[in-house]
């Protein structure tokens, strides 16, 4: 078929067309491992997959884009609709399992129209640098694959367009993405060549760091470079991002917890004291990428799903909580009404833990727990739990409370394997059974604190 | 949790064989049950081949148990965790509280090892 | 809905003009290429307006019919909507599905011939 | 919230489900907002033009193995965003056990309700004293 000899800026019906032909056989891994995600969405770098092919037909010159699947592609059209956002044109069509190029391109027929059109074969990975000029693809007389890997392929057809002058063709490397190692490592490569190479979301104002909207990040916590963060992210104090790591969105990594080598997928919360390091994790669903092993658990003090919290248990466990404060200020009131002008006049009554114990007053008032009078009306108003897993802290996940789980029980109140216990009294806690604890609390204080000065 | 006593160098070593899953259901009962074997030994090895499953409060019961046997002057070691249970080990840093070996025999040997004059 | 049947030596092309449902379905399944399971078909979708399930079941009907008989339907210029349903019921890999007629009486001839 | 209701009864024959379905959409086209494009309207009128003719279909179809055809009522709820439809007839209700056709054993039906659920946001089904109710609605 003859071709037109000029190409025509502005008309797009001769520039080179892209066929994009991805089949549910080698994406069936990412339903195995993620089964509410669309493969074609799959998260590299905080980037959808096909985001990635979308740029590539883009930098060598595509304006017109068709996808093809044996599968449905209701979701992917839902979200990249008609491709405006990229500035191109992105149509749909299916293809039968078994189909080659030579199917591909009979049943596409009229989208490619005659023209150079090219082939993205399979569920791989481009690895493209946006300052090379892919533009010569359309220009090369290449047909067939030119670069091909277990899983696809990147093949030509049609005529080459005339070029202006003879540049050379640039390398092209594709890599399977067939499993969940190979996701894990490409999108550490993604993140290591960093946005200089590749198109990829978020802002920074230094490179290796690229962080989304609306996202809160504590004093105390710290970032090590290289980190992509996407949105809605929240990292709370003492917790340590990086390096190497992909915090997707609406994710919450709690107080104290570190994340290297890893990739944190979105609507994700990493509980406390939590250490993760060359993993994947996904909602409740932590994943060895080396190994394929994973673990998936819905564990408040260790890895969750995001989702809306049961506001009737709440509310339950408010009210129980508030009747328990209100009983203490009952009981407590009239030894602080006598002991709290004594020990006030002596310079003893502090904010805090009451540490000298010469005398009567100071005792009685320490084995009373009247230290923590003042925190109980906060209890009454809601701010406060009366039993929770550390006293006075701030964070999502875990109450901020009164008194603490590690009280309760005879554990060390400090020290790295304090965080593992206040997780497994907090796990099973009801609120009934919070009664139970603040009781166990208030009997247990005073005798470690003399086990405390003993040693 | 089947449990047995072994005799290595004038030590008694207690072997607990854990289930397959620890988890809020089961992790009160595997803390009663090491009240009783800590009478018998402080010296222990959780055998935990079966295991295939374990959440923070399973954990928070192995550690307790260790920090038992620990007060007792004892140990607690644990064998044949698979990658699983290892990974939620290694996620909590528990990892570091514990000697871990790779099967109940090397872990009850390395007990008789430390006693060596 | 008005169906027309172009024959050739080794398939029919049937253009279906109109809606097929369960009203229509019935006049579909009996019109001659479609009722011949030795015969290959190109069903030309470009004037087909709605497609639902009855529909839909009857064009699978006919191709497991066909496809026994070593004939096969290849659908040609599919619109969007009418995609949208072999898509939600995942019987779009069922079916060669062409953009452009003479590429499916093409791929018929061509290639379908020597099966 | 403002809110009309339309109802209509039809006969419960198979040459009314083209009119019903017809119905349906040309009520959702109403809807046409101009924040939307072109494709999200179109989309919005199409989804009830399918979901009417499939839960049309299945009343009629099911009516068939009855003496006298049943007639089939279908009410219209407009507010501002939201269209719902509800479907009455007293026929054989769906059924809701039926897992999704697989594809693989090419299925000549069991796709009606799959294809229902999919456009639309809610879809209720329920049956009083003899009547089945298929509710179904949208939001643009």
């Amino acid at each position: 078929m003859p071709q037109p000899p000029l190409r025509h800026p502005g008309n797009h019906n001769n520039a080179m067309k892209t066929l994009i032909a991805i089949k549910e056989q080698h994406q069936s891994w990412v339903r195995d491992a993620f089964p509410n995600m669309h493969p074609l969405l799959l998260p590299l770098c905080n980037k959808p997959f096909i985001e990635y092919l979308i740029d590539f037909a883009i930098l060598a010159g595509s304006r017109e884009i068709r996808l093809l699947s044996d599968g449905s592609l209701m979701e992917i059209e839902e979200i990249c609709q008609t491709g405006s956002r990229w500035g191109v044109e992105l149509t749909y069509a299916n293809i039968r399992p078994e189909d080659g190029e030579r199917e591909l391109l009979h049943k596409n027929r009229k989208f490619c129209n005659g023209s150079r059109t090219m082939i993205l074969n399979g569920y791989t990975f481009i690895d493209y640098d946006k300052r090379l000029d892919y533009r010569v693809l359309a220009n090369h007389s290449a047909t067939g694959p030119i670069a091909s890997c277990s899983t696809g392929s990147i093949a030509f057809a049609g005529p080459p367009e005339p070029a202006a002058d003879d540049n050379p063709l640039p390398a092209l490397r594709i890599t399977p993405l067939d499993s969940l190692r190979s996701c894990y490592h490409i999108a550490m490569q993604i993140l290591e060549t960093g946005a200089e190479r590749y198109v990829l979301p978020g802002y920074g104002s230094e490179p290796g760091c690229a962080i989304g909207r609306n996202v809160a990040i504590a004093k105390t916590a710290e970032i090590r470079k290289p980190v992509s963060i996407g949105n809605n992210v929240q990292l709370l104090p003492g917790t340590i991002i990086g390096p190497m790591a992909v915090i997707g969105s609406n994710v919450i990594i709690d107080k104290g917890s570190s994340i290297s080598g890893s990739i944190i997928f979105d609507n994700t919360y990493i509980g406390e004291q939590l250490e993760i390091e060359g993993r994947i994790a996904s909602g409740n669903t932590l994943i060895d990428p080396e190994s394929g092993a994973s673990v998936a658990m819905e564990d408040p003090h260790l890895l969750t799903g995001i989702h809306s919290a049961t506001n009737s248990a709440t509310l339950l466990r408010k009210t129980i909580h508030a009747l328990a404060a209100a009983i203490l200020i009952l009981l407590q009131a009239i030894p602080v009404i006598i002991l709290y002008p004594l020990l006030r006049l002596q310079g003893k009554w502090k904010n805090g833990p009451i540490t000298q114990q010469a005398g009567l007053a100071e005792t009685l008032a320490a084995r009373l727990s009247l230290d923590r009078f003042p925190l109980l009306p906060k209890v009454l108003l809601g701010q406060l739990a009366i039993i929770g897993s550390a006293p006075r802290s701030n964070s999502p996940g875990c109450r901020p409370a009164v008194f603490s789980y590690a009280e309760a029980e005879d554990w060390p109140v400090t020290g790295s394997d304090a965080a593992i216990v206040e997780r497994y009294h907090a796990v099973h806690s009801t609120p009934f059974n919070d009664i139970g604890m603040t009781i166990k609390a208030l009997i247990n204080r005073p005798h470690k604190r003399n086990a405390g000065a003993a040693a | 949790m089947a449990f047995r006593l072994e005799t290595q160098n004038g030590i008694t070593i207690g072997i607990a064989e854990l289930d397959e899953r620890l988890d809020a259901e089961n992790s009160k009962a595997l803390q009663k049950a090491c009240g009783d074997w800590q009478q018998q030994t402080p010296f222990l090895v959780f055998d935990c081949t079966k295991l295939d499953f374990i959440d923070s409060s399973g954990l928070g019961a192995i550690v307790s148990c260790l920090r038992r046997s620990l007060e007792k002057n004892g140990d607690l070691k644990l064998a044949g965790l698979n990658a699983k249970v290892s990974m939620v080990f290694e996620l909590t840093k528990a990892k570091k509280l514990f000697s871990i070996f790779s099967n109940a025999s090397d872990a009850a040997a390395s007990f008789a090892a430390s006693r060596q004059p | 809905m008005t169906i027309t049947e172009t024959t050739g030596s080794t398939h029919t092309i049937v253009t279906i003009c109109g809606t097929l449902d369960a009203s229509t379905a019935p006049d579909f399944r009996n019109s001659p290429a479609i009722a011949d399971p030795s015969r290959t078909v190109v069903i030309d979708l470009d004037k087909m307006d709605f497609l639902d399930s009855s529909g839909l079941g009857a064009l699978v009907g006919v191709l497991r019919r066909k496809q026994e008989a070593n004939a096969t339907i290849l659908l040609s210029c599919m619109n969007p909507p009418v995609r949208k349903v072999f898509d939600i019921t995942g019987t779009c890999k069922l079916f060669h599905i062409f953009d452009d007629t003479d590429a499916a009486t093409d791929y018929a001839a061509t290639y379908l011939r020597g099966r | 919230m403002n809110s009309s209701n339309i109802t209509i009864t039809l006969p419960g024959e198979l040459r009314f489900i083209r009119l019903a379905s017809k119905i349906a959409s040309n009520t959702a086209s109403l809807f046409t907002e101009t924040r939307k494009t072109e494709a999200e309207n179109w989309e919005f009128a199409h989804a009830f033009e399918l979901a009417v003719s499939e839960a049309f279909t299945n009343a009629v179809v099911h009516a068939k193995k009855q003496a006298a055809p049943q007639p089939v009522t279908i009410t219209f709820t407009l507010e501002e965003r939201k269209l719902t439809i509800a479907m009455r007839d007293s026929n054989v209700p769906f059924s809701t056990r039926t897992p999704s056709p697989d594809p693989e054993n090419y299925p000549e039906n069991g796709y009606g309700l799959l294809l229902i659920r999919t456009v639309m946001d809610t879809v209720t089904l329920t049956r009083e004293n003899d009547t089945n109710i298929i509710t179904m609605s949208k939001t643009l």
